[in-house]
């Protein structure tokens, strides 16, 4: 405790020397990292680059465009708006959850914890279906119950999804799970005895979570509102789906329209979708600066003892209610729809067929892209966990990696979260089918693409929950004569489970439902199940698009199942 | 009747010689063909119609939007990767600029089907294989709520009853979509039309598909700019709703090229001929969907459902004249306030 | 108010597998210090934590200044904040994100001390502990011992009427922990709070301690004045815990002595007609042990003697320790370094005082014989 | 070859503000048990975490078995697991995801040794701090002392060459730490390790250390066998360190006597003329101090004598202590209970002997006049 420097180094592959005399210098083991900085840039910069060269190349040209497009201000207005609105909503509703969870009785921990997790599992595509079909202004079953019950007038309303409001809480509701899985995981690992400390202290539970809890959370926080607001500023689905009716436009799906035609305005798509990333870059300094002295958030204390807080049944009160609203509702209306021969506004069982069922999985396209997203899935989360372990360690402050190397990696590890996602994929495309690289229709693209993609939501828990334990644990390791290598496996993996749990699903959750980037790094033997929900979206019918929702639910959870054995299983609580 | 499909119609390879028959033969050892598709009416029974054909190649559909489909093709034809053997879109300018890199056809249907057709560009390298004619889609419950406005003439879409209770695909960034409404904005009697039916306050949709549904659960009244595929697919499920063909009909492309980096050139080959000659283009067209280039009569049999594309019908072709790009920009999109 | 009545309280863990605290009983009267003792591991931490609130009891009741706070088979059980009382951790339990200025002054900050008036009385109570200077660290960056005394000051600074402190002294040096000491007596003197401290220190526990409680398995093995436990422990437990460490068996000889350890060396004992038993344990404290060449050395009806060899000599500072063995036994004297001239290997005879000797009955958990020996006179 | 050569180390935190570790140098030799005494935030853990790689150093270097572990300006860096240690960490440090019993085997899992011999040793080792009931529960359901128990038990395991040791016996009861105290001594005796020992319990230090070190901010201030510190410590720093409180500010009188603490009473000092200055501080240990009625008391050259009040009498347990006010200085004499009959208000003569009494020079930082007073024998 008295120290906050943590030699943590290369693992001992890269050093060949054995004898105690080996020597080791501190330059040396800032080499390991720019390498490792390196690899992250070709990884992550080099599409980045490449994307903007050709806006640079075009600039003059791509400004012009860009002023012409209508209602510009008005556009980054909306995505302002959206993006404050639903992390707002994410972040107090995702850390309440996760303070709720504390409190609720033992007995009911466990599913508690899992259930909150689910609307994260359904694609957004799904969330947002069954959410029009609950809350359409006219045939919303919702507002059709609402109407009768005298509440609104007329056969429309009085509650509409198709709005801002629809758009910010649909959005905020998503990312609330995002929120609680951070927070949450950080949440268990803590040291209880620092709250016991409070209310012996005379402070209330309140204000114990306000002025202890809460601020020691802070990495957490800090970086589950960072990705969340990158997210909710990047957003795509909601807004596109929500937004016609009500002509709200936001800067992805701007971007979307941009990129929509032939030839494709790759520099107009640069030009609109780079205040993003100043904003996205800002965020991310910004981040860093909350964060600067990371041994305040040394929570887990090596001298531990557990402590049973006061558990009480209405701490089930937001979590069921979050869970109706996020999950019983929307899924309710997607199970009855994809078992409908079509939406027709009504929910009515005598029509309930498996038709769609079948017909979806006869399709041999259904199975074959199953297999292909498990398949990614497994090979990312095999390169993508260890990577951004190594990435996490070398934002440590305590990991004495130089600031010019540690800065880049910081950036780099979430870069890819302010890029349109359509604009990615393209982005991916011509990177990686020109020389050097020349992976187009290789496994290697996908994974690279996904292993991009997913970095920034592999590196932020796994950050958190090594700030949360602090040095000494793995400072006992090393006395006990284990190398690098070994306390990663032995000791600092077991610690971090709970964030390296969050790493898994978080990673499984993205490739699971990615779709954009999918359809331009597969090769068309080789689709991935969001890329069908996608087809299934634009041309096909509702049932369908349900019945390829709830399919793709069901893969995620495998999926999740994948990542838990991989991040070790379930001896978290053990902790 | 789409069951009408195959069947009793002629063989594709028909008048094919022998070098002809060693491409089929070469394209049944390939085992697989490539299609890449951003265009309507390759489903379900068009694939099965293709496997009852050639059962021995396997048909590969990717679909994409036109961006990413022409994007994939701009990287594939560079590289010798497994990609496209053929293609079906509607974006006729990709098609235009890259001529060097497709094929033309070599099978014997489309000498003998498509001799004189105005639809083949590029002496046979890509070739309008079908039209997709949109229209209206009503709710006949919903409808008769309101009275039961009558729905036949582009006109009609600007009753006052309809006010709230229209849902419209605008079509915004999709130049082939927003020719349409500019043709079809025409018939509606001009620009003043415009500002008219802005005046309803039309539900807007990204896409058609959306729109049906809206329309099938009754969330709008009627829909414009919808797919006949679509509306008949879900009024055989028991939804309320049917397809309104506006006349003149205006219709979207959907053409068909081999790519010069197909990776089985031969099945890519036996594909396009199979599409050109009358047993694809009753796949294709022969449920009324969509509407073929050609004289019924030149097919033989073909299902009572199959529609020729009608004289002096518009067949959009993605490419905004300058007058166009005014209006879609200064008018439409303005009253519409899209972005 | 803040006299504690604790009744018949047990907690066990891992579903009873442990029973840490064992149908316990204890009352402190309003502004008594009471020290409990015991081994690592009977149950003091887990007592403290129950009359704080932090460890549900499985059964019986706590009473803090007249009110329930647990009891009724569960159903009353007030929440710790509300109990006022002040804590140190055996494990300071610091906040990590806090100043050590800010984590003084957060008792205050829950109470609504304004802001400047907060900070003035954090100050003073960090410079009780001499670590004013740290005010602006955080925690993660000063000493363990500096951590200890933070914590210290954190408890002490919102002036509780319940104090309950866990081996708050552990982690200092001599110097300091007496001078703490000190302190700690004067502000309860002062300011009267009631309180349970928990130390290993037995200096700590008799100048602290209005009364003593020994612990054991959970249970008060004995609870009595700090003059009264220390001369004369209650059971054999108390006295090894005590340190006397040495120990003689004795067996009832025919001939009216008593074997030593099984062995040939006879002793005596006064009244010896009255014991209650045949086989005893005689407990020396090693003070009380002088060491004379045999044959020499006073000779009275008090004194006791048995013959040795020198086996070690321990130096430890101030004192050293001479290690004998007597037969099978081994007993240590202490005294000043220097005092005696013997070393390893030399015969002697272990020499004490009856007066000063205790006797138990046989056994682990042998229960003093009172009519043994005479009451030292004690100044208090 | 475990030998530890530490030379001109510093380390700096806060960006120099603070210098926990001075330009300090200590030599170890192979088997040699040093014990690092100082006050709390004096820099012991600091420097056993330099020693152990787990810090780097500002400068210096650090020699472990005759292999550079640290040096050339932070060029030579032996990584931590490289240098073949063990440490108890003074927070312990236990994992929370292992059983007692695989903290305790991991040092042997990394070294990898057989399942079934690591769980034997592990075993063996925590029988040896009696916690092998303990071997399966997590280290967050046991009691602090049985924390430290386990946390001593691991660094021992795998008998590392070099140990460093944080206080490890700080949270144990008297009898539990003597026992271990003495097993340490054994183990130390049978393994021969080389090792550094941090403590703030003088017993500990005298009995275990073959040499003591104390520090003062950073730096050695006095290294010594202990019977060599504790009899004459260096300074007065050490002096008042090591619990001599008792101190008299003496001034040269013209008449060749000495004024106590600036008030009336004077004394005179044996061998006066030798000595090199005007103003000397005399430290006496309390034990060191007799009280005897006003002009009674023995009388010769050695013996010293100052008038003063009984202000308090502090019962401690095996002995009391009389608080005497002499003018502005207070004195506390150390005895068994009971052996002077004065209370509260009595008049007494504060009697010591010159042999026994420490001179320095004035101040906080006075080094010893070895001139004055008389070495008294002492037995190691
Ligand atoms: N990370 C740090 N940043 C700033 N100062 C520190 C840091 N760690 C320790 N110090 C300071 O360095 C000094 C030496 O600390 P160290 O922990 O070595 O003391 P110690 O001798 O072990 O004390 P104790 O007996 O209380 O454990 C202390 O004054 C402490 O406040
Ligand atoms: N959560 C727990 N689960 C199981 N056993 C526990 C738990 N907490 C404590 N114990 C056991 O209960 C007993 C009492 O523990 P407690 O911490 O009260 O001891 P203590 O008297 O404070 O000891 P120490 O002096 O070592 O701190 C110990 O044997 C300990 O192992
Ligand atoms: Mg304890
Ligand atoms: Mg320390």
């Amino acid at each position: 405790m008295t120290s906050t420097q943590e030699q943590t180094r290369t693992p001992d592959a890269t050093t060949p020397t054995a004898r105690p005399t080996g020597r080791r210098s501190p330059t040396a083991a800032g080499w390991h990292w720019a390498l490792l900085a390196l690899v992250m840039a070709a990884l992550i910069l080099w599409p980045l680059v490449a994307l903007e060269a050709r806006m640079v190349d075009d600039l003059p040209g791509a400004l012009g465009r860009l002023a012409e497009v209508p209602d510009l201000g008005r556009t980054y207005l909306d995505t302002l708006i959206i993006a404050v609105g639903s992390t707002a909503v994410a972040v107090v509703a995702g850390t309440g959850l996760a303070w709720c969870l504390t409190r609720v009785p033992k007995r009911l921990y466990k599913a508690m914890s899992l259930l909150p997790i689910v609307p994260l599992l359904m694609p957004s595509v799904a969330s947002v279906q069954g959410w029009s079909y609950l809350l359409s202004p006219r045939t919303g079953i919702l507002n059709q119950y609402l109407r009768g019950w005298g509440i609104g007038s007329g056969d429309s309303g009085p509650l509409d999804v198709y709005s801002m409001t629809g758009i910010i809480l649909m959005a905020g509701t998503i990312l609330t799970s995002f929120v609680f899985m951070f927070v949450s995981a950080s949440l268990r690992q803590r040291g209880a005895e620092l709250e016991a400390a409070a209310a012996a202290c005379g402070a209330s539970p309140g204000r114990t979570f306000l002025t202890v809890t809460l601020p020691m959370m802070r990495p957490a926080l800090v970086y589950s509102t960072a990705i969340v607001a990158l997210l909710a500023l990047g957003q795509f689905t909601v807004p596109l789906l929500l937004g016609t009716p009500d002509r709200i436009d936001v800067v992805s799906t701007a971007v979307y329209k941009v990129s929509a035609d032939y030839p494709v305005d790759y520099a107009l798509g640069g030009a609109l979708a780079l205040p993003l990333l100043v904003v996205g870059i800002a965020v991310i300094l910004v981040q860093r600066r909350a964060l600067r002295d990371e041994r305040r958030y040394v929570s887990v204390s090596a001298r531990s003892r557990q402590v049973g807080l006061t558990t009480s049944r209405w701490a089930l009160v937001p979590i069921l209610g979050y869970l109706v609203v996020a999950v019983v509702l929307p899924l309710g209306a997607l199970v009855s729809v994809s078992l409908s021969p079509f939406w027709s506004g009504r929910i009515d069982p005598s029509t309930f067929t498996l038709d769609n069922w079948t017909s979806v999985w006869s399709n041999s396209n259904t199975v074959d892209a199953i297999v292909t997203t498990l398949f990614a899935l497994l090979l990312t989360l095999v390169v993508v966990l260890p990577l951004s372990y190594l990435v996490s360690v070398a934002l440590l402050q305590r990991t004495r990696v130089p600031g010019v190397v540690r800065l880049p990696i910081d950036i780099l590890g979430s870069i890819a979260l302010c890029m349109p996602v359509s604009l990615l994929g393209f982005a991916f495309l011509f990177t990686y089918s020109e020389p050097p690289f020349q992976l187009y229709g290789t496994t290697a693209m996908v994974v690279v693409a996904y292993v991009t993609l997913t970095i920034p939501f592999a590196v932020r828990p796994q950050l958190s929950a090594l700030t949360a334990i602090g040095p000494e644990y793995s400072e006992a390791s090393r006395v006990s004569g284990a190398g690098s290598l070994g306390t990663a496996l032995r000791v600092t993996f077991p610690l971090i489970r709970s964030g390296l749990g969050v790493a898994a699903a978080l990673v499984t959750i993205i490739v699971a439902h990615e779709f954009t980037v999918s359809l331009m790094v597969t090769s068309p033997t080789r689709r991935v199940i969001g890329s069908l929900l996608y087809d299934e979206t634009v041309n096909g019918s509702a049932p369908n698009v349900a019945v390829l929702s709830l399919l793709m639910l069901a893969v995620t959870l495998v999926g999740i199942a994948i990542s838990w054995v991989i991040a070790g299983g379930n001896t978290v609580d053990k902790i | 009747a789409p069951a009408a499909a195959g069947g009793s119609v002629a063989d594709p390879n028909e008048g094919g010689g022998p070098a002809w028959q060693a491409v089929v033969d070469a394209a049944n050892k390939e085992g697989q063909v490539v299609l890449y598709s951003n265009s309507d009416g390759v489903n379900a029974e068009f694939e099965a119609a293709w496997a009852k054909a050639y059962p021995g190649i396997e048909l590969v559909v990717s679909k994409y939007a036109s961006g990413e489909l022409t994007t994939k093709l701009d990287a594939e034809k560079g590289g010798g990767v497994a990609g496209a053997d053929v293609i079906t879109v509607s974006t006729k300018p990709w098609l235009e600029a890259n001529l060097n890199v497709l094929v033309a056809s070599t099978g014997p249907a489309l000498g003998k089907y498509w001799g004189d057709s105005s639809y083949v560009y590029g002496d046979g390298k890509y070739v309008l294989a079908a039209a997709t004619p949109l229209g209206a889609g009503i709710n006949t419950e919903q409808l008769a709520k309101l009275g039961n406005p009558p729905v036949t003439t582009y006109k009609d879409l600007l009753a006052p009853q309809l006010k709230g209770a229209l849902g419209i695909v605008p079509g915004t960034g999709a130049p082939a979509a927003e020719q349409w409404w500019f043709y079809a904005a025409k018939e509606m009697g001009g620009d003043p039309a415009v500002g008219q039916l802005a005046d309803l306050q039309p539900r807007l949709y990204t896409v058609p598909a959306t729109l049906a549904t809206d329309l099938a659960s009754g969330e709008v009244a009627v829909g414009a700019y919808n797919i006949k595929g679509t509306i008949d697919a879900l009024a055989a499920k028991g939804a309320p709703v049917e397809f309104v063909t506006l006349e003149p009909v205006i219709s979207t492309p959907v053409t068909a090229a081999v790519v010069g980096w197909a990776k089985n050139p031969n099945a890519a080959q036996v594909f396009q001929n199979w599409l050109l000659s009358p047993a694809g283009q009753i796949a294709l067209n022969g449920s009324g969907s969509l509407l073929t280039p050609l004289d019924l009569a030149a097919l033989g049999e073909v299902p009572t459902t199959m529609r020729s594309i009608p004289a002096g019908a518009t067949v959009v072709d993605g490419v905004l004249t300058p007058e166009q790009k005014t209006w879609v920009t200064d008018l439409w999109n303005a009253k519409m306030r899209l972005g | 108010m803040s006299e504690v009545r604790i009744d018949r309280l047990a907690k066990l863990f891992d579903s009873g597998g442990v029973r840490a605290v064992d149908d316990l009983s204890l009352t402190l009267a309003e502004g008594q210090l009471v020290v409990l003792l015991g081994p690592s591991g009977c149950g003091k931490t887990t007592l403290l934590r129950c009359v704080a609130g932090l460890e549900t009891p499985n059964s019986g009741t706590i009473e803090i200044g007249g009110a329930l706070m647990f009891g009724r088979g569960g159903r009353t059980q007030v929440p710790t904040h509300r109990r006022g009382i002040g804590m140190v951790f055996q494990n300071y339990a610091l906040w990590p994100h806090m100043t050590v200025e800010q984590n003084v002054a957060y008792p205050l900050r829950v109470r609504g001390t304004a802001r400047h008036e907060r900070s003035r009385q954090a100050r003073e109570a960090l410079a009780l502990v001499e670590c004013e200077a740290l005010a602006d660290r955080v925690p993660s960056a000063i000493s363990g011992g500096q951590q200890q005394r933070v914590a210290l000051a954190r408890a002490l600074v919102a002036r509780p009427g319940l104090m309950l402190f866990d081996e708050p002294l552990s982690n200092l040096d001599y110097r300091l922990r007496a001078q703490l000491r000190q302190q700690l007596r004067e502000l309860h003197r002062t300011l009267g709070f009631t309180g349970l401290y928990v130390t290993h220190d037995q200096t700590e526990a008799m100048q602290l301690g209005t009364v003593v409680a020994v612990l054991k398995d959970g249970k008060v093995e004995q609870l009595a004045e700090p003059a009264s436990l220390f001369s004369r422990p209650a059971s054999a437990y108390v006295a090894r815990f005590l340190g006397i460490g040495n120990r003689l068996e004795l067996a009832r000889d025919p001939g009216g002595l008593w074997a030593v350890g099984g062995g040939d060396v006879r002793i005596g004992l006064p009244a010896a007609g009255d014991l209650p038993g045949d086989r005893f344990d005689l407990y020396l404290r090693s003070t009380d042990v002088s060491l004379a060449v045999p044959g020499s050395g006073p000779d009275d009806a008090d004194v006791g003697r048995v013959p040795g060899v020198v086996t070690d000599v321990v130096y430890s500072g101030e004192s050293s320790e001479w290690v004998v063995q007597v037969g099978e036994a081994r007993i240590v004297a202490a005294a000043r370094t220097g005092v005696w001239p013997f070393g390893s290997g030399d015969r002697v005879e272990a020499v004490f005082r009856h007066s000063t000797a205790l006797l138990y009955e046989s056994g682990e958990q042998g229960r003093l014989v009172e009519s043994y020996g005479v009451r030292p006179s004690l100044v208090s």
